[in-house]
Formats: structure tokens, C-alpha cells, sequence
């Protein structure tokens, strides 16, 4: 089991800030195509790729990164503070 | 030295600027950067700041050690809202000291730079006539390419 | 706008920060650097800021509006001292407004090159074994080529 | 007749902060010759030019500058603002 975090628009799209998967994706990339055949509000969310970004245990990182290991995947928009 | 916080709640930037300034021993520059909530022309009622709780205040820190690396300062400050803002409301600020000037205002602007595009928050507009996420920009992202 | 004073007394950095901010509209980003009086090796008893006041204003008068004409600003804020000032005292401080964070932090940086080299001021430190009048670094004059 | 005005060590060096002079310098170097060569203390204020800066009815210049229709002249070393 691996929580799933949603921030942004990405949470208003799928409709929850966050879930609990079972998953054995190897990477993010995985983890997502899983996703996106569940239902179609992710297949809308995840339409496009490089308007998202994800971090494994809150570290940022690319979509081919292991999940193996991880406990907790976020996705969201690019980041927009300051 | 190095403080972060990561707050709901509004700060005084003057009050924040001088607890700093009265810190420092040895420093001969301090810069200050605040980032204020604009009105987006007459129609913002507010703004929303959601962040990510469990990596913010750890990304933070990440950027303000990367500063620190970099140049030689004494003192680096970070302060940021989530939640309701108001329009002219202060959204955020750091503040650096340092021996030199140059230390101190690249830092900050080093800081700016990574604070909007790696920092894990997430602005929304509610304008009178409805809401939006405010996008990052691509010349956000190319700022980073200046370090 | 522009706000430019040269005084003998001592001013709050915050205080002033925070009225330059709350007196913006439409400003996104306000940055500042305030210059401190630094120790020198424990020995700084005193520092003596001269100026020439028929020139003072109208030298920081002049650099702040070629700041004005570089950069979108909507205000720019000068505070200088003169006179006695002690370790840790803020000897001057510079704030810049502007809608986005670049300009902000330019024009403060440029403000501060101009500053240092361009503006009446002399400084002489009263240390514990004797007096003597700080000299300008090639540095600073070779600041003002970068703009 | 013109004021002259001294600041920093220049004004130290020659002991005072301001004096009229009644002077036919139609430039600040030609002013400086004369004062060079009025007394020692001149002399040495004056002895490296390099180091100093001069200012005409408050507006900075150069040393060839002219003053025929100067008010005021102003002798000091490179500042030290900020």
C-alpha cells in the first residue's frame, strides 16, 4: 500500500487530496499508467505529463523514478510559490 | 544561522526585518525581499495558497542550505503564507545577511528564484468572476538557469 | 513616487519597510538592503559619516530617478544617515517597488553600486588605536560598469 | 570670487571646511595650480589628483571642467556612501 497525494488542480480534477493504492508499479510512470485505467476523471488528470510534477516521499523527482520503496507519491502543477 | 516558518497566520515583514537586522553580528548588509498579494485589476477578492505540509518546510530549508553554499552569509530568513490572502496582503519573505553586499543580494534573489518554481505551493485566484490557478511561467522556470 | 531623506538621527529600518509596503498598489514585490555599521576586529569605537548637504539630495535625488528610468518601479524609498553612528547601527537603507520581483531587485542592487561610489558621503572610523577615513575599492568603482 | 569647500581628509589636510577665493581660474585644474602653489598644506592635499574628486556647483565633473561661471567648488576624496 502506497498513500497517493493530489495538490492543486490535480486534486479538483480526480476529487480527493488523497488515497491509499494498492499498486506494484516499479516506478511513477507505472503507478500512473495504473491510475489512468481506473477511471476517467485520471485519465483527464493525467492527460498531459509535462504539465504535472511528482515527488516520491516529498523529494522531487522524474516520472521514471522507483516507488519500490516509497511510502508516499505526489503529484501536482508546477509549483508556483514565492 | 537560518529560519524557516511556514504559516496560516499573517506576520509583521518590518517587525520580522529588524528581529533579524538586531541578530546579525558582523554583518554589513542585509536584503529583503517581500512578495505581495496583487490586485489583478480591481477584481481579486482573494487568494488561496495551498502547500504540500509534510515537504515544505524541508524544501525550504533545502534552498536556503543551497544559498548558503553558495555564497558567504550569516543569516538566511524564510517566511511564507498558505491558506486566505487578501489583495496588498504580504504573501512571503526572506531576508539574507552577509559581510558584503553582493553575497547578500545575490542570495536573495537566488532564493526568490527557488522558492517560486521548487517550493511545493500552489496560488489560486478568486476573481469576481470566478476562480484560477495561477500558472508557472516559462520564464520562472528559465531563472533557474541563471545559477 | 520617491522618497528620499538624509538624517543625523537614527530611523526603524521595519517601521519604514512597512510603510513603503502598505503605501504600494499594484506592486507584487518590494525588496531592501539596509547597510549596518560593521565591527572591525572588536576595535570600532565609533563611526563619523560626513556629507556635503548642499550636493546629498540632489545626488540620491538624481540616482534614484535613473533607477526609475531602467527598471518598472512604483516607488523608490532613500534613507541616509550622517553624523556618529555606532557598531550595529543601520547606517542607510534603500527599498524598491515594483510589480514584478526583476525589476525590484535590480534597481535596489543598482541603487546600492550608485550608493557606495556617486553619492557625498565619507566615512571615517573611530577605532580603539586611532581614526582613519575608509578608502573606496576598485570594486566599487568597477560595480558601476556593470550597469 | 568663488567658494570653495573641502571635505574628508582633503578638509583635514588643509584645515579648513570652506573659503572664498578670489581667483581667474577658468577651470577646477587651474584652480588647483594656484592653490598648489599658494602653501604646503595645498601642496599636499592636492599632490595626487587620482585620488580625489571634484564637484562644480554641486554636480560632479572632471578636473578640466570650467568654473568661470561657478558659485561653488568642492574638493574630496572618492565617496564612501551606503
Amino acid at each position: 500500500m502506497i498513500d497517493v497525494l493530489y495538490f492543486a488542480w490535480v486534486r479538483e480534477r480526480i476529487g480527493l487530496p488523497k488515497e491509499q493504492i494498492e499498486t506494484q508499479a516499479k516506478t511513477v510512470a507505472e503507478l500512473v499508467s495504473e491510475l489512468v485505467e481506473r477511471e476517467e476523471r485520471y485519465a483527464v488528470a493525467f492527460s498531459d505529463l509535462s504539465s504535472l510534477r511528482c515527488a516520491v516521499d516529498q523529494e522531487l523527482v522524474e516520472f521514471d523514478a522507483p516507488i519500490t520503496a516509497a511510502r508516499e507519491v505526489a503529484f501536482f502543477p508546477p509549483m508556483t510559490g514565492g | 544561522m537560518m529560519g524557516i516558518r511556514v504559516q496560516d497566520t499573517a506576520f509583521d515583514a518590518g517587525a520580522e526585518l529588524n528581529t533579524f537586522t538586531e541578530a546579525q553580528s558582523g554583518a554589513g548588509a542585509v536584503v529583503s525581499f517581500s512578495g505581495i498579494v496583487r490586485d489583478v485589476d480591481g477584481g481579486l477578492e482573494h487568494m488561496e495558497i495551498e502547500h504540500y505540509p509534510a515537504m515544505t518546510k524541508a524544501a525550504l530549508e533545502q534552498i536556503a542550505q543551497d544559498a548558503r553554499e553558495r555564497w558567504a552569509l550569516s543569516d538566511v530568513l524564510i517566511i511564507h503564507r498558505f491558506g486566505h490572502l487578501r489583495p496588498r496582503d504580504v504573501i512571503m519573505m526572506v531576508a539574507t545577511a552577509s559581510k558584503h553586499r553582493a553575497d547578500a543580494f545575490a542570495a536573495a534573489d537566488f532564493l526568490m528564484d527557488f522558492l517560486k518554481s521548487r517550493a511545493p505551493f500552489w496560488k489560486k485566484e478568486h476573481l469576481n468572476d470566478g476562480a484560477s490557478w495561477v500558472s508557472a511561467t516559462d520564464q520562472d522556470e528559465a531563472a533557474l538557469k541563471r545559477w
